[in-house]
């Protein structure tokens, strides 16, 4: 483990600065922007970050509006993890042959362009070992094009594609484990993020600039319109998600584990699933064997956490 | 932008935003349909309000009290939920 | 221009022959042209390449129909008669992989024999028959100096690997017979 | 031509993948983003062994699919370096999405391409199918008659794409084995003096955070159409800086390029018009025709896009008839794509020259002096629209 040096106690000690500022057009309750404004704060300059096709390029860059005020780029959907490996190549070429500076170069992609469409960029930019940040934002379905289903969908989850149907009660399949992929190639630093847990996120963000070659966060993006939830209800969501073990935060370092928030007394998961349209039906009784299943898996995977905490 | 050229021999190449932060004139405070009210007496200056409010419409002055940027905000109520003394409210929007 | 086509199996290193008979004639300040044609057969299938040399520039881009030398690599080729001799010039060149008393049936062509078996064994100890055979090819027809030969085949090798193929060369070029 | 080095120049054989990665260390790339595919290889072997050699101080990115690799230098090249990869048909196909983003966002990347056939039937060998299928895509291209074209294209191909009022991507096209595995001689530069040429590249619009900006945005309804009438004006008018070039580095190198080289067309009554290796065997034939008493000509473009059309419409006005050869084809379409545009391009004159389609070469099939000859037979026939060589009926 690392010293914690520069690790941040209170909301306080979080600058006072937005490189990503007022007049996007995200929706209201949005988790996406508690995430952006913090990795900006979190990642300092010379920084340029790569954007995924998604949501957060949508709406933050209608032309000719931008909301960014560092360098960002968007190219296509399933190529973040790609551009970006460019631009790190080329920084580090520059700086070697012309005297340049090096960025800190930033990948964003949404649970679409990481799980599913951009994973196999992903894989390739993590095995060839760039020195970048990827940030995955799941907010567990392809919420820009109208809420399809993804490999972030959680197992029973109602989508445009994956309705709650009479026949087939939502998402059929599991959740994709994507921190496992990413830790399996062996990179040097991984954590998952929860806006609910902002000081634990922003000590994680800080910690990325302690490591040479590439960082993963998975971000837990609320979605109040995808999920059918309250848009106020945000951040309580998100923090349910840790408390009900759906969401563990943890971190990974050179494959070593360490679980940073540690949750004693789980709540039931039904807490969650009440807070969202997306699993109402799941409380029919006919569909009860669904949470019971939720409920199984997220324990097993905190168990499973728990003792690779111990490796 | 009223000053964005509307002939393309005078746009910047590629389709280029070259004004950081150009979205600061396009006021998303249109689209609320509750609105927060602050009442500062009860506010302890924790900033949890500023962290999460997803539109960056809650400025945090330099005593660390805060004010709430009508121009921007959308009206989620991810304020006023989060708030540990009950400092904000969400009204009805009127007229 | 002379045009040269070559026979042999997979793995036998016709295209390298091809390769480094360009590179020599390049050197010698000759324009020439390699043109492999590649399938996708591997290790032991029937290959074959093509060689232009001229002293003017090769504009043409098309394989070698009608050749001045047809170079037999591979030993077990020379039953195959009518594919090594097609389209190949009325006194056109054979230059075959076999040893130099061993009688041979090819009428109405110049046929050299050069025992590249033996050489390669001798030289580099395994069954290797390109350089000796490029050797044959040069001591038969003179078209380029050995020297330029040896110039491209230090391109490609060094050391005692490159001292054996010199002198699997120079043996080609000495034991090379017109049956 | 003469046999001699000199200071500035070497003469060496090489094939055309080693010619072309001879090109991208003396244009002293920054980044290379490639995927192996035949028959481009051997470039990236080639470019590879320089760079771990430390004969070229370049980041190779071993990338893990052509998508991957275009989009890499994308965001390389947006980043201010030097970016070069290569690819071929398959990969091309695979790169499809990003060659438009590449060339709207205006990145100079230079590409070499192994002209081969699309599948199916998986083929190797030389087509022209990957080539036109991207046409349309923004990109400039060239095609290169051999190799020394191939190397000598790929260095203009960066000036070309660098100058600040083109800042667009060009693809070198070289038929794939009969130029990639040829080895042929050629003149390749001393290092030191392609400086000359070819200065480190000044990027414009580079990523700074000192003064950052938003590359690709969602631009809808209201500005779409303006950006890219810019982005249309910008190709349009490459034409220009194009000439520039070549006729600089003519006098350089003195080696003569132009965007179109036409062979005995002063007089001729019958016209073939080529792209690629081919015009080498074509331009022996014109040689043979001539010398019975035929009126043949040839034209070669060198340059595809922006498709020189003002030139062809004067250059083939006056012929009878004219073989427009196409290594490749359509389906279903008013016959394969050259062809197309070379009777677009003459629809505007008033009297027509009579056109006849040349369906040759598909997935490297052989075309000699007998498919020649068999297509100015064709072209003799008023009654024959389109040919398929060496497979009619």
């Amino acid at each position: 483990m690392l010293p914690d040096v520069n690790k941040i106690r209170t909301i306080k000690e979080i600058p006072n600065i937005d490189l990503f500022v007022s007049g996007h057009r995200l929706c209201a309750g949005c988790g996406i922007p508690i995430l952006i404004k913090n990795v900006l704060r979190a990642i300092p300059d010379p920084k340029a970050l790569v954007n995924a096709t998604g949501c957060l390029e949508v709406a933050s860059t209608i032309y000719p509006y931008t909301s960014w005020k560092v360098p960002w780029v968007h190219v296509a959907f399933e190529n973040a993890a790609a551009v970006a490996s460019g631009i790190e190549a080329a920084f580090r070429a520059l700086e070697r042959k012309k005297g340049g500076q090096k960025y800190n170069v930033i990948a964003l992609g949404g649970d679409g362009g990481t799980f599913d469409i951009g994973i196999q960029a992903l894989s390739g930019a993590l095995e060839r070992g760039h020195d970048l940040i990827y940030i995955c934002y799941d907010n567990e379905a392809y919420m820009n094009t109208g809420i399809q289903r993804s490999g972030g969908t959680p197992l029973g989850a109602a989508t445009t594609t994956s309705p709650a149907g009479s026949v087939i009660p939502g998402k059929p399949e599991y959740k994709k484990s994507l921190m496992d992929i990413v830790v399996a190639h062996g990179v040097p630093y991984a954590a998952t993020l929860n806006p609910a847990y902002p000081v634990d996120m922003y000590n994680k963000l800080l910690k990325a600039n302690e490591f040479e070659g590439p960082k993963f966060f998975h971000y837990y993006s609320p979605c109040p319109v995808g999920w059918w939830a309250s848009e106020s209800m945000s951040i309580e969501i998100a923090r349910l998600a840790v408390q009900t073990l759906v969401w563990p935060l943890y971190e990974v370092e050179y494959g070593k584990y360490r679980i940073t928030v540690n949750i004693r007394n789980p709540k039931p998961i039904e807490e969650y699933l009440k807070t969202q349209g997306r699993f109402r039906h799941l409380f029919k009784p006919e569909n009860r064997w669904i949470i019971d299943e939720l409920q199984r898996r997220v324990r097993e995977n905190w168990e499973r956490l728990e003792k690779l905490t111990k490796l | 932008m009223s000053s964005w050229p509307r002939d393309w021999r005078e746009l910047p190449m590629a389709g280029i935003i070259n004004i950081a932060g150009s979205s600061l004139d396009y006021k998303t405070g249109t689209w609320r349909a509750r609105k927060p009210v602050l009442y500062p007496d009860k506010c302890i200056k924790c900033q949890i309000c500023w962290l999460f409010c997803p539109d960056m419409a809650i400025n945090r002055l330099e005593d660390d009290s805060v004010e709430i940027n009508y121009e921007y905000c959308k009206g989620c109520g991810i304020c006023a939920e989060e708030c540990p003394t009950k400092a904000i409210e969400m009204v009805e929007e009127v007229g | 221009m002379i045009e040269i086509r070559w026979h042999g199996r997979g793995g036998q290193g016709v295209v390298t022959s091809s390769q480094l008979l360009t590179k020599a004639a390049i050197y010698a300040g000759k324009y020439a042209i390699h043109i492999p044609e590649f399938g996708p057969e591997r290790r032991g299938a029937p290959v074959r390449a093509f060689t232009r040399i001229d002293d003017e520039d090769i504009e043409i881009r098309y394989n070698v129909r009608n050749p001045d030398i047809v170079v037999v690599i591979d030993p077990g080729l020379v039953e195959m008669k009518e594919f090594i001799t097609e389209g190949l010039k009325e006194d056109g060149v054979i230059i075959i992989n076999r040893p130099v008393d061993m009688p041979i049936s090819l009428d109405g062509y110049k046929v050299y024999s050069v025992d590249a078996y033996r050489i390669s064994i001798d030289e580099l100890g395994r069954p290797i028959y390109n350089t000796s055979m490029i050797g044959a090819l040069l001591g038969a027809t003179k078209i380029i100096p050995l020297e330029y030969l040896i110039k491209a085949l230090e391109e490609r090798f060094s050391g005692s690997v490159l001292e054996k193929n010199i002198r699997a060369i120079r043996r080609g070029y000495e034991e090379v017979r017109l049956v | 031509m003469s046999v001699t080095d000199t200071e500035r120049m070497k003469r060496v054989g090489l094939n055309g993948d080693e010619a072309v990665a001879y090109a991208a260390k003396h244009a002293n790339v920054d980044v290379v983003a490639a995927y192996p595919i035949t028959p481009q290889t051997i470039m990236v072997e080639k470019i590879s062994e320089f760079v771990y050699n430390g004969e070229l101080d370049a980041e190779f990115i071993a990338v893990e699919s052509e998508h991957s690799a275009l989009s890499a230098a994308v965001g390389a090249s947006l980043a201010g370096a030097r970016v070069f990869t290569a690819t071929a048909s398959q990969g091309l196909a695979l790169m499809y999405e990003i060659l438009y983003i590449a060339s709207a966002m205006r990145t100079p990347i230079v590409m070499a391409l192994g002209n081969r056939a699309f599948s199916a039937p998986i083929n190797i060998h030389c087509s022209h199918d990957d080539a036109y299928a991207v046409r349309d895509t923004g990109w400039l291209q060239f095609f290169a008659e051999n190799v020394q074209e191939a190397y000598d294209l790929v260095l203009m191909a960066f000036k070309i794409s660098e100058s600040p009022e083109v800042l667009t991507p060009s693809i070198v096209n070289l038929d794939g084995f009969i130029l990639t595995h040829c080895i042929e001689p050629l003149y390749i530069w001393n290092e030191r003096y392609i400086q000359e040429f070819l200065p480190d590249r000044k990027p414009v619009e580079a990523i700074d955070y000192r003064n950052p900006k938003t590359y690709g945005p969602l631009a809808l309804m209201d500005y779409y159409m303006l950006i890219k009438r810019q982005q249309y004006e910008v190709v349009r008018r490459a034409r220009a800086t194009i000439d520039r070039v070549f006729d600089e580095y003519s006098r350089w190198s003195g080696r003569r390029y132009r965007a179109i080289k036409t062979y005995m067309m002063d007089d001729a009554e019958y016209a073939f018009v080529v792209l690629g290796s081919t015009a080498g065997t074509m331009r022996s034939m014109v040689d043979k025709w001539r010398g019975m008493g035929r009126k043949v000509g040839l034209v070669s473009l060198t340059l595809y896009r922006p498709f020189p059309e003002d030139d062809l419409r004067r250059i083939l006005s006056g012929v009878e008839a004219i073989g427009v050869m196409d290594r490749s084809h359509t389906y279903g379409g008013p016959g394969a794509q050259l062809y197309q545009e070379i009777a677009s391009t003459l629809y505007s004159l008033d009297e027509h020259p009579r056109l006849l389609n040349i369906i040759y070469g598909l997935g490297g099939k052989d075309f000699g002096p007998e498919d020649a000859e068999a297509a100015y037979k064709y072209l003799m026939r008023p009654d024959v629209r389109e040919v398929w060589l060496g497979v009619e009926g």
